[in-house]
């Protein structure tokens, strides 16, 4: 293929690669998280150390894995805020199936199973009913939570199968050092920023998020794209819920409380638009590895709650406004 | 084109007072209460009929400004944590001043500020309400600890205080009363004024509302003000039903109101809802509430059954839209 | 590299066959019958003219074919097979390619990318070939002589340049049939040369070519057959050759273009009310005029010349960097529409949706909301005034409305236009910035809202009217100004003006 | 004025005392790290307060992180700890089941752990009150009480909090309690207030209209009980005939309650500052290897009328605990009931 020799005359150069990357959402990010950490590893010995970055890894995965889920989501235009209701719901049908079988592969099949029915429902209320998407997984939201109290009577469900593989699967460590969460994570990540960069579904839901009008006419299914990405939300929701409920060593009632919030502010930090169609899954595993570094460096600083709370609803708002000032400013 | 005229039926009469939406909830009402009525004949009894209303005007009250605020096309989720602090701080001042007055006054200025910092953030940094609000919740969450550590008694004794919400005019408990005024103000700004029209103007289509002459970031920030100063007011009234300003308190509040308000037709897109809708849906919600409970149903419902019937009423209002359009 | 993937393709066409056949196509809206009885028949390596009014049925009939819409009775046949169309997708899969006015691309995504949207080339294991869609696309833009850089932003690129690539994209489809929705409303000659040039290699490789346009002589250039529809009715088909300009005008109008534009009043020589001198902001470049009150003055200028961006910024809308903008001799705050409406400049915006109507409420709240002070003692409204103020300028402007409250949605776009016309008339303006009054409006309400223009200034307003439409600037202007990417490029008096002459300055 | 630097001094005083008595021949632990659950509530900065007072005096540096309810914040949190290599840590659990990993992960770092609360399985020890018998305490007395005011009758509101092992195992107790001298006692609402006095109120103010023969309302904590007052109260009824039993003696609310309220007059006491005091005690005797009790009993008693003024003083917004009296609270080896039996 000949290189177009127009190209010297196009009417806007491509810009420099340094002006492109400043531009890039990820890289302010990228400097905040740096500084973050360099922060902190000034101010407690106990923060740079290999033991502890792995384990905020580790810590990070959760939000990491559900984030990219609603991340997806958010970018075609919807939101999910049932994911924190379904990690703690997966896990009723996880322990109580390995609690019968012994089986981790059946119980995870179990809870996935549970995942994928969560998703289906939202999935079909939002893209086919055409419910708002807050509305419909707001509503349910509160019926999963209501159904886990209903189900166990506001008990926890303890594993008494006592399957190593199921205690490894949250609480060791690959080669003894990556946690296996956090490594489950990085592979889920990977796996999606090579769909949404490789794959035509991924760009689909980037058109579809977009502009749906447009990505209509391109002959894209609209409602099965916005679908089957609440389908992807709930089950990596699901797998979220897995990894918790082997952190917690059982299926905990209360698990993932306020974990929705979480994982949204994660979004939103990343870089993704609510309005849909803008966001890079790398902005949103920063954006979770900042909060998660933030809550970890103010433990360490021995920060009581209430400071942590002001502190982290702070960076957020400075976090977005700054974001949203570089795009006025971008647009002028 | 001409046939456009003939063809759209004039609105009824019925139609016209009430909106359309409000037919179904009009309906979920009736059943509800004719079901539970059935199994539980102290439905109708006085004092259950006064708890509901009590439980009633606290979230009204609220839901008024967050009915106009979601019409506006802006969104708070920090009322809950706000409606906590400010019941704090009003009795924290009325400890301090021995001053009802006093305290009412701190406790619905703190409320308006908490909105003024919410209006702030989303009109001139031109954050996200959704996100900006949950931060700022955060904040409250935190700030409130930083403030007391725990729940601030009742030091002053004055009987006032404690009327504001269990006190009666005739047979009508006090924030009931409290609670229709603010909802009859916010009816008629709504209805009857300019502020009205321009709300729904700047929710229904910003652009244009800004090219229509009008100041679009002022008015919202006016009306998160205004949200905030409703949760102040609130606040004061749980503060003098719990006789103590609990900095626990407030817990999924915010979720409660949205959630009225979202039954009650009003859109999460700006423009379009009424308060009516929202009282039916305030009313709906807490008949649930208090049906569970009478019923002696497992609470667990409490949380399943408001959720079904979002979903439903949402589902139901847009399928009545789509055959009205067609 | 293209032309050899098509080369296969083209030889599937059997040339003796209708690429497409359309029979007795009926399609009725919620009280408008926008289709009534039509047929279109395009055979293989012809380009087929479709042409009429706005508001004749030329955009339902292409977004039946599109998939957007869905008939209500009659046939379509695709290479003499009948075809059902319910979805894009569908339409897409049969081979039907359709280039809309609007443009249909994701801003996100870069120029490449955009061009391949439909159908990303994928490796055996299904991956993007992202430097094909790159290379690919290079090479096509090569081949068609369109300079752009394929990396490129898509949103970056100027209105025009999308517009091409639109085109450029019909090439890498699979397609039999392309439709072309008005292409040329937004390019330059050079990129109409362009255009053309894409269009013969089309009808070289056989493909059939519906081609969408009021432009006279840009049909006389291109097409073979010209089907002209009026009102939603099929008038007549013929091959180009049988027509002149005055027998398509006469088929497409159905009367004398003098009877659009009535003149009620003389040339206006009143004061100086608008006054802009060295205005500057992000898209406009040292901008100085004036209008005065009685007169119509007409902005043309291709898209993206920056009328609309003028016409913000006028309004204080959009933000200025220098300059200054007087109204009736006051200043305008930059950046603030409150002051100038109250100076007394309102803008009745192109796009109706998205920066004028109120979708979801009524016609007379859409109507008052720049003159609610008038109805208000201490903010409480006088509905029952306001009633009557609204339900006098229905009666004047002749909207056609079922009530008061109906939903403005509801209504036709030349109501919805009057509508939002009345808004400004009943503030009491000195000045109105028209920015495409008749876009999307049907031809009886077209010449309606043309005799309200008419009557303004009559009335003593100075009218900016801005608009790409040289019939309208024509019969209605006083004085035209011509722009180009951001600046002033000519004034003219009524009688000076010519079309080439507006052209010429125009590409300037 | 002069009142509370002498109950200080009277506290610090038994404090070394007793500690001289504790820390004879033991190795005393540098770091501590506490994992509470929940460090905003009153019941835990009590418990933090008694925790810290203790680790003061023995020289060790207590470090508090809060899950703040949330289970997953609490292994994180742990976790920290552990790869800071504290010493011993200790950790209310927001749920028992969910802390049963941590445990095994603190083994393989060789990190005593001593819960506060809740029994994990797998554990070494925990600190607790007795909640099954707080209750039943609080029962009797609320039945003498029933019997010699209300004519024997007790028609019970619980406002409960079903979400945790504990607080139903005290409404049990008060139940079995109650019923060892009324049998006829009976439960006529059990309800769930959240744990929260606004919820507490709401689901209140539905079975008070409901049954309106209740005449004791039971509170899982402090907040449920005042949340039924208040409920009751804007009832407009008069709180005559009427017994509120409170149950956690958590901060200033129940000793203003007693105060103002003629109603409540019963308070289950669990005295936080001794739990948080124990604790520490307990940690210090693990980081040594000896041998401790499963399960360390934390006293709780029943206080009626004006008798918290026996442990308590109360000056602006400050209360102080008489360390002498609260130690002298007898506790008991076993508690009658554990969240195992239900």
């Amino acid at each position: 293929m000949p290189q177009s020799p127009d190209l010297a005359l196009a009417p806007r150069p491509a810009p420099s690669i340094l002006a492109t990357l400043a531009r890039r959402n990820e890289v302010a990010l990228l400097i905040c998280l740096l500084a973050l950490i360099i922060f902190f590893s000034l101010a407690s010995s106990s923060f740079l150390t290999p033991r502890n970055l792995t384990n905020v890894l580790g810590q990070a995965s959760l939000a990491m894995v559900a984030g990219v889920g609603v991340a997806i989501v958010v970018m075609s235009g919807e939101i999910d805020v049932s994911i924190g209701s379904l990690a703690g719901a997966v896990g009723i049908p996880l322990v109580t199936i390995m609690n019968m079988t012994e089986s981790l592969p059946l119980g995870i099949a179990g809870a996935l199973l549970l995942a994928l029915v969560v998703g289906v429902v939202n999935g079909y209320l939002v893209a086919y009913l055409g419910i708002n998407s807050l509305i419909a997984t707001l509503g349910t939201m509160f019926i999963i939570r209501g159904g886990i109290y209903l189900y166990t009577g506001q008990r926890s469900i303890p594993d008494t199968a006592y399957l190593e593989e199921f205690f490894q699967l949250g609480n060791g460590r690959f080669f003894d050092f990556l946690p296996y969460p956090a490594l489950i994570s990085l592979i889920i990540l990977a796996i999606f920023i090579y769909v949404m960069r490789m794959r035509p579904f991924g760009r689909q839901i980037y058109a579809v998020g977009g502009n749906p009008e447009v990505a209509r006419l391109a002959g894209f299914d609209v409602r099965r794209v916005k679908f089957i990405c609440l389908v992807i939300s709930a089950l990596l929701a699901g797998v979220a819920g897995i990894l918790l409920s082997s952190r917690l060593g059982s299926a905990v009632h209360v698990a993932g409380l306020g974990f929705e919030f979480q994982v949204v502010a994660a979004v939103v930090l990343g870089g993704v638009s609510l309005a849909g169609g803008v966001g890079s899954l790398v902005g949103v595993a920063l954006g979770v590895l900042i909060l998660s570094f933030l809550s970890n460096g103010l433990g360490m600083l021995n920060l009581a709650t209430e400071w942590q709370l002001v502190v982290t609803g702070g960076i957020i708002i400075a976090a977005v406004a700054f974001d949203e000032f570089k795009r006025r400013n971008q647009k002028q | 084109m001409t046939e456009t005229a003939s063809s759209v039926a004039p609105p009824s009469r019925l139609r016209a007072l009430t909106g359309n939406n409000e037919i179904v909830l009009i309906v979920i009402l009736a059943v509800l209460c004719v079901l539970i009525s059935i199994g539980a004949p102290q439905f109708y009894s006085v004092e259950n009929v006064v708890a509901i209303l009590r439980q009633c005007a606290l979230v009204l009250i609220v839901a008024s400004g967050m009915t106009m605020l979601l019409i506006a096309a802006e969104v708070d989720l920090s009322v809950g944590a706000s409606l906590a602090f400010s019941g704090v701080v009003a009795m924290d001042v009325t400890n301090k001043t021995n001053s009802v007055l006093l305290g009412g006054l701190a406790g619905i200025a703190f409320g308006a500020s908490v909105g003024l910092f919410n209006g702030l953030v989303v009109t001139r940094l031109r954050v996200n309400s959704l996100i900006a609000t949950i931060a700022t919740m955060m904040i409250l969450q935190g700030g409130i600890y930083l403030y007391t550590r725990e729940a601030v008694q009742n030091r002053h004794s004055i009987r006032l205080f404690t009327d504001l919400s269990t006190g009666y005019v005739g047979p009508v408990p006090v924030p009931v009363i409290i609670a229709a005024l603010v909802f009859i103000a916010c009816y008629v700004v709504l209805r009857h004024t300019m502020v009205g029209r321009y709300i729904y103007a700047v929710g229904a289509n910003e652009k244009a509302a800004r090219l229509s002459g009008l100041r679009s970031e002022r008015l919202k920030l006016g009306v998160f003000v205004f949200t905030g100063m409703l949760v102040g007011l609130a606040g004061l009234l749980l503060a003098s039903l719990m006789n103590t300003g609990q900095p626990t308190a407030g817990r999924g509040f915010e979720l409660q109101v949205i959630a009225a308000v979202i039954l009650g037709g009003t859109s999460l897109m700006g423009g379009r809802g009424t308060l009516i809708g929202t009282l039916l849906a305030v009313l709906v919600l807490k008949v649930i509430d208090n049906g569970i409970i009478i019923l002696r149903w497992n609470q667990d419902l409490q949380m399943i059954v408001p959720g079904l019937v979002i979903i439903g009423a949402t589902w139901l209002d847009l399928v009545r839209r789509k055959s009205d359009a067609r | 590299m293209l032309d050899e993937a098509r080369t296969g393709h083209a030889a599937a066409i059997d040339t003796s066959i209708p690429a497409l056949e359309m029979v007795g196509i009926g399609k009725r809206f919620p009280g408008v019958l926008a289709l009534e009885n039509v047929d279109l028949r395009l055979e293989p390596g012809k380009v087929h003219a479709l042409m009429g009014e706005n508001g004749a049925g030329k955009s339902t009939l292409i977004k039946i074919l599109a998939g957007v819409y869905e008939k209500d009775v009659g046939t379509i046949r695709i290479a003499g097979r009948e075809v059902e169309i319910r979805t894009p997708r569908d339409a897409l899969s049969q081979g039907i390619k359709v280039v809309f006015q609007e443009i249909a691309l994701i801003p996100e995504f870069t120029v490449a990318e955009n061009i391949f949207l439909e159908d990303y080339p994928t490796s055996g294991a299904g991956n993007i070939r992202w430097r094909k869609i790159r290379d690919d696309a290079a090479a096509l833009f090569d081949r068609i002589g369109f300079k752009v850089n394929p990396d490129a932003r898509t949103g970056d690129l100027p209105v025009s340049q999308q517009q091409m690539v639109e085109i450029a994209r019909a090439l890498a489809s699979e397609a039999r049939i392309v439709v072309m929705d008005e292409p040329t409303s937004s390019l330059t000659p050079t990129e109409v040369e362009m255009l053309f040039s894409v269009i013969r290699r089309l009808t070289s490789l056989g493909i059939a070519i519906l081609y969408v346009s009021h432009k006279l002589d840009e049909i006389f250039e291109i097409a073979d057959t010209v089907t002209v529809l009026r009102d939603g009715r099929h008038i007549s088909t013929q091959p180009k050759t049988a027509h002149t300009s005055d027998t398509l005008i006469r088929d497409m109008i159905g009367r004398q273009i003098g009877d659009l534009f009535p003149r009620s009043r003389g040339a206006g020589t009143g004061d100086v009310v608008v006054g802009v001198s060295g205005l500057s902001t992000a898209k406009l470049a040292d901008i100085a005029f004036e209008a005065r009150a009685g007169e119509v003055l007409g902005v043309f200028g291709l898209m993206g010349a920056g009328r609309t961006e003028l016409a913000k910024a006028l309004v204080g809308y959009d933000p200025i960097r220098t300059g200054t903008i007087t109204i009736g001799g006051s200043p305008l705050c930059p950046h603030d529409t409150r002051t100038a409406v109250s100076l007394g400049i309102g803008l009745l915006t192109e796009d109706r949706k998205t920066e004028g109507l109120m979708l979801e409420l009524p016609v007379m709240h859409n109507m008052s909301l720049a003159s609610l002070g008038r109805f208000a003692n201490m903010s409480f409204l006088d509905e029952k005034r306001e009633r009557s103020a609204v339900q006098e300028f229905v009666d004047r402007f002749r909207v056609k409305t079922p009530s008061l409250e109906q939903h403005i949605k509801n209504l036709s776009g030349g109501n919805q236009q009057k509508v939002l016309l009345a808004r400004w008339l009943m503030r009491g303006l000195k000045v109105i910035v028209v920015d495409e009054p008749t876009r999307g409006i049907d031809v009886g309400a077209k010449s309606e809202i043309f005799a309200l223009i008419d009557r303004l200034a009559a009335e003593g307003l100075a009218v900016i009217m801005m608009t790409s439409e040289m019939p309208e600037l024509l019969g209605l202007s006083d004085r035209i100004m011509v722009m180009a990417e951001g600046r002033i490029t000519a004034t003219m008096g009524r009688d000076e003006a010519t079309q080439e002459k507006i052209l010429n300055a125009a590409i300037a | 004025m002069f009142r509370i630097p002498v109950t200080l001094l009277a506290a610090t005083a038994t404090i070394a005392v007793m500690s001289a008595t504790a820390v004879q021949a033991q190795e005393i632990p540098e770091r501590i790290g506490y994992v509470v659950n929940y460090a905003t509530h009153e019941w835990y900065q009590n418990v933090i307060k008694g925790m810290t007072d203790r680790a003061n005096e023995l020289g060790i540096e207590l470090e508090v992180r809060d899950a703040n309810q949330d289970a997953a914040r609490q292994v994180s949190a742990a976790e920290d700890f552990m790869s800071q290599g504290v010493d011993v840590l200790i950790i209310t659990p927001v749920n028992e089941d969910g802390v049963v990993p941590l445990l095994r992960r603190a083994a393989q770092d060789d990190i005593p752990v001593v819960l506060e609360g809740n029994p994990v399985r797998g554990m070494t020890t925990m600190v607790a009150i007795c909640d099954y018998d707080t209750g039943y305490h609080a029962g009797v007395a609320a039945g003498e009480y029933a019997r010699d005011n209300f004519d024997g009758q007790a028609r019970v509101m619980n406002v409960g909090l079903p979400l945790l092992s504990a607080t139903v195992l005290r409404s049990e107790g008060f139940m079995d309690g109650l019923r060892t001298i009324l049998p006829e006692a009976e439960m006529v609402h059990d309800l769930d207030g959240g744990g929260n006095p606004d919820r507490a109120l709401e689901v209140s103010s539905a079975a008070l209209a409901q049954n309106s023969d209740i005449n004791i309302i039971y509170g899982i904590n402090d907040n449920s009980a005042q949340g039924g007052l208040q409920a009751w109260k804007a009832s407009g009824r008069s709180q005559d005939g009427l017994l509120v039993v409170g149950t956690g003696g958590e901060g200033l609310g129940f000793i203003n309650l007693m105060a103002t309220e003629p109603a409540y007059q019963i308070e289950a006491a669990m005295f936080p500052e001794k739990v948080g005091y124990t604790t520490i005690d307990a940690a210090v005797s693990l980081f040594n290897g000896e041998e401790v009790p499963e399960h360390i009993v934390s006293p709780t008693a029943t206080m009626i009328g004006d008798e918290w003024q026996q442990y308590y003083s109360v000056e602006g917004t400050t209360r102080s605990i008489n360390w002498e009296n609260v130690n002298a609270v007898p506790a008991a080896d076993a508690c009658m009931k554990t969240a195992a039996d239900l």
